[in-house]
């Protein structure tokens, strides 16, 4: 990033043409899904909630993706670390919270399943689970229907870098290569997946690289630099838009949290390598840009942060105090006809 | 009324929806240009275009997850495997997911497609593609499981699986695509997911089957009638959800039942049928709940001889009939 | 003997046979540098390296396909799947590879691999990581499947199914590993692949179960002895190939049978259990079988109370077991 | 392929180290497959057998392939199609008749697999089934334990373009890549998946771009060429022996028969087409290069017409009269202790 650029210039988000406002939303954005997920491990340390998985050190990426893309317009299909996606596409913290307490109320899934598993007809954020990558031919599949019937909709589907791996992965890219598809699939790359290291998840450079067996582009991009994963992403849907086809864009990025709260990361990396990346977090680093850029003051930073913390502790009352899905709403929903 | 083949009432059945309704389209291998590898695709393209008789890559887990996509923004998705041995690599699509979405999402979203996927044996065609495999999936809540017998049924059962509102497996027998025949009306009909049927009244023993079997079962039954005996035959026809009340009745009314199936015996649906009777009509019955079905080995080979020891037919049924009859 | 968990037997199982025979192997996801995400493999990388307890890339599907290519020349691996709802991408390999690998060379090839999957609910884990998935694979000849209760069980079903010479689905409860502590022998000792055991003898009502659902039977028992209900209950061990001899001998002896599973009870093994006792002993019955399991919806939620709700317990074994011995 | 090397310069074979003896093998290799499929297509038609696959025009990449590989040493993971590969590296055409009319001598199934599903211990051929590409991720685990146990075995695994799409296609060679395994993929790219063309299956300009995502070459090579086919597999099986892990190789054929005795190929491509592709035959292509060395002469060619057709008359008969299995056989090796 370049940080030498002063308020006088043309700032590189400028360039990019986004606003003041529109940088100052994707900061809110990324710090807002900060503080809940902060929140969410607290909660589950205070034995308030039993399980919870994180995005921490993932906000740019995917703060810069959703910026791309239009809000109850185009389809989502994110992963379970994508907050900051889902915070940037509508959701709110107390939709996530009530999904963190497994709540009747919470609008994913009425408390069924997992943090992290969105859903929300709303806005356009497709029901998710958990086997890895099953979202790939989905997104295919809405992509295709966006093509039929000649809709302006791009879809996003998000998932790790472990997660490529998988079967489905290959098929679905590989069908949205063919039929040119309006699509742009995001690879959160974060390093691991659970305790298994990149190097041994892979032996390619990129996870990009794969791109060209299915015929289209990929890019690697710092996932840590919001403004260039916004850069990327915007191409990737203007080319979706022209009737171009995919493109799969990899984010790298590291995830500073374990795995999950179920999970001891130090027993196969080092609290240097945390701490490094740590270092390198994409919220004080884009902080620093927008006060180089004069966007952000300490006053709007003093007010802001005021009222996230309202937000974060409004939903956790909120959701601590909605009541629970009553036990035998277990045997609805299985068909549409309840009568079977 | 009008007499067609078993495999032409499928046609028909996609040709109709495809021009009743624009969000119908069918997709997979070979089932555009060719018209499927059987021709129950055939014509589609031509008529209504590349895009709804879609040809797709050689990869079913796609398939199936194209689908599912396409069904969840509006779309009546009609997914063919082309064989159901080749379903296995979409287990997880069709297990995990479309059986799934409604329930995971609290009925935010839902999952209306159809997988259509010939099933069965009796054709020389080995190993992996001769399987029945329904048992994998029919303990799977969430989905509906289908399997026709006759034109009649395949017609209207997969035009109300097309409009169903949740996931039918339609599994249809490849060796009745064109040894079967039998009337389907001129005007639009459908055969409701979850009813079994009739298929020949009797009241000395029940045989309880779906699929290429209920043919050996009627033909079986013709036979022993000249015996003096007589079979009730109940087809299933849904598999998933089953039709209790029509298993119930017709074991009521003889007290003694045959469940017969091709799949074969531990695990299949036969052992889902049995189990329900006994806990329902246990005192009804004036024999032991009997099974025949294919036998439990992986898989039927293709060598003649020993396709023909493992399918059944109509001889092998009447045996097994005549001794509960005369239990 | 000494007293371990279930988990703790698990790892001792595999640890032996990693020192016993240099063709065994361990592979999966997490299973080497991190031992597991339930610490099944802990120590497993350090004893025998990174080969043997070997971190694999997140493809299910290869998991299972590699391993069959190695158990198919000589090698004895073990394939962890993290949790058995993620086995689903390696259905294909499963069943069209592993089940038939035997079968369709006229025995010239053969595929001991293990596959070992966490299983079952209770532990707030949602809709897809509480699964029980046998009935996916019950229907499937050539495939074993065992499901042990106890670490002594645990840990010689696991002894027996790394020595089979055919594919073993090993299906570990969740819920027992850090919960259910018991006896093992210090010397080596299998439990033979096919046969169920008698945790309790009694006269009055038959319990036929497996997995976490044995010690709740086993409980409610104690409890209903009070009131002189003496219950008899069989953990089948193995579910696929059934010991049809163990369940038929407990039935005749007390006349009154519950199945007790925690999945879902459509299509689920109870069925075929309940299916062969109507065909075999239909006529020493004193009650309708009678089938207590997991509710038909596509799998069990995470909020508490619905959790709670699905599961079974202690309190719902007991009412159906006394239900049973008052019919 | 250069025809003008004559027989005083060092000829193309030669110079890959192949002598005249091993050159006029392949060829026989090839011309013994061409007329062993050519004898399938015609016991079909006359109704002695039920179904025949073919793999008429793809000999030469098979041939190529397989000479490459060392005989009962390597393992071998074929496809429905590579007849000449199994001959070449051991199989009979007795075994072959034996398999297409499902007698219970045939060493591959004992009548139980359609033919074209071949599998021999003795051989290393390995058990193949008919769901596409399972045995690439079979591939990897014999590899894996070659390099366990530090074996010199290089395994060889074959599957078709379409089959390229197929999820374990990409999770096997995934798996092979991350640990550097010695095998070699060989996608026979006959420009059609049953009716569905290269252009509707993928959108890579060649299956050999998948492997860059994998981490290991690929290599586009004209599987018309026995020669061309033969270098590149021998260059990959050294790379494997050396530990430099997997190698992807498309051979370039062109499927000239209709996919199976079922189908009917002018439905969907023009004979105008299929004419073509027969007019670059592999296998009077490689003759003339053989007579062009001197290899090959009238009357060797005669004599071995004469003995490829006494082996094909020899092998049809034997076949023919072979016993069936006996019908209580169906129940036979469902698992290893017959007593369950
Ligand atoms: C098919 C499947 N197998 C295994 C799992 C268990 N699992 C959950 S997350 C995870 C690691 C995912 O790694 P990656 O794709 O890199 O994403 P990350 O968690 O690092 O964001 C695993 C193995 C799963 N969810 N789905
Ligand atoms: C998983 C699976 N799906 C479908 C089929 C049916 N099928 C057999 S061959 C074939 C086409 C294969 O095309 P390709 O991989 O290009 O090989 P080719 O036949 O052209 O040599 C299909 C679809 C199958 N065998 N396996
Ligand atoms: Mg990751
Ligand atoms: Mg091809």
């Amino acid at each position: 990033m370049n940080h030498k650029s002063s308020a006088v210039e043309t700032t590189r988000h400028e360039q990019l043409g986004l606003t003041d406002a529109q940088v100052l939303e994707m900061y809110r954005t990324m710090l807002l899904s900060r503080r809940f997920d902060e929140r969410g491990l607290l909660l589950q340390r205070s034995g308030k909630i039993n399980f919870h998985v994180s995005g921490i050190g993932q906000e740019a990426a995917q703060v810069g993706s959703a910026f791309a893309f239009r809000k109850q317009h185009d389809y989502f299909l994110p992963y379970y670390r994508d907050y900051a996606f889902v915070l940037a596409v509508g959701m709110t913290v107390r939709e996530l919270m009530l999904s963190i307490f497994a709540k009747a109320e919470d609008p994913n899934s009425a408390g069924r399943q997992m943090p992290g598993h969105f859903g929300s007809k709303r806005l356009n954020i497709v029901t998710g689970s958990s086997p890895v990558t099953t979202q790939v031919p989905h997104a295919a599949g809405i992509a295709l229907v966006a093509k039929m019937k000649k809709q302006d909709i791009v879809t996003y589907a998000s998932f790790g870098d472990g997660s490529s791996n998988q079967g489905d992965f290959h098929e679905g890219c590989n069908f949205a290569g063919v039929h040119k598809l309006p699509v742009v699939f995001v690879c959160e790359n974060n390093q691991y997946a659970i305790s298994v290291p990149y190097s041994k998840q892979v032996a390619c450079e990129s996870i990009a690289d794969r791109a060209v067996g299915y015929g289209f582009p990929g890019v690697r991009v710092d996932g840590n630099d919001p403004l260039e994963v916004y850069r990327v992403t915007k191409e990737a849907h203007e080319r979706a838009r022209r009737g171009e086809g995919p493109t799969l864009i990899e984010t790298v990025t590291y995830r500073i949290s374990p795995h999950s709260t179920s999970d001891n990361d130090l027993a196969y990396r080092t609290k240097e390598e945390v701490d490094y990346h740590k270092g390198r977090d994409p919220i004080p680093r884009f902080r620093e840009y927008l006060y180089a850029c004069g966007v952000l003051s300490e006053s709007v930073e003093t007010d802001m942060e005021a009222e996230l913390a309202g937000i974060i502790k409004e939903a956790t009352t909120y959701a601590d105090q909605a009541p629970f899905p009553q036990p035998e709403d277990t045997l609805k929903y299985v068909y549409g006809d309840e009568s079977i | 009324m009008t007499t067609i083949s078993y495999i032409d009432a499928i046609n028909a059945a996609m040709q109709e929806e495809l021009q009743r309704d624009e969000n119908v389209f069918v997709l997979g291998e070979d089932v555009g240009v060719k018209g499927g590898v059987f021709g129950t695709t055939k014509g589609l393209m031509e008529q209504f275009g590349e895009e709804r008789a879609l040809d797709t890559p050689l990869a079913e887990s796609a398939i199936a997850g194209v689908a599912i996509g396409a069904a969840m923004v509006g779309m009546r998705p009609i997914a063919e495997m082309q064989y159901s041995d080749f379903m296995l690599p979409a287990t997880n699509q069709i297990i995990s997911e479309a059986a799934k979405i409604r329930y995971r999402s609290n009925n935010d979203w839902q999952c209306p497609i159809v997988i259509r996927a010939p099933f069965g044996g009796g054709i020389f065609g080995g190993l992996y593609h001769s399987q029945c495999p329904e048992s994998i999936f029919f303990g799977t809540p969430g989905l509906k499981i289908v399997a026709p017998s006759t034109p009649y049924d395949a017609k209207g059962l997969l035009l109300a699986a097309i409009r169903d509102e949740d996931p039918v497996l339609y599994f249809e027998h490849k060796k009745c695509y064109r040894s079967v025949t039998g009337e389907v009306p001129d005007e639009d009909y459908i055969v409701p997911i979850g009813k079994a049927d009739v298929k020949r009244e009797g009241d000395d023993i029940t045989v309880i089957t779906y699929g290429l079997t209920v043919h050996f079962a009627l033909q079986a039954a013709e036979e022993l009638a000249k015996e003096g005996i007589e079979a009730h035959i109940v087809d299933l026809r849904t598999l998933q959800p089953l039709d209790k009340e029509a298993i119930l009745e017709s074991v009521r009314r003889t007290g003694k039942v045959l469940i017969l199936h091709e799949d074969n015996k531990t695990g299949g649906v036969g052992a889902e049928v049995s189990a329900i009777i006994s806990e329902e009509l246990l005192f009804e019955l004036d024999a032991p709940i009997a099974r025949l079905c294919g036998y439990d080995v992986p898989a039927m080979p293709i060598s003649p001889p020993l396709e023909k020891f493992y399918m059944l037919n109509k001889d092998k049924v009447m045996e097994a009939m005549r001794k509960l009859a005369l239990f």
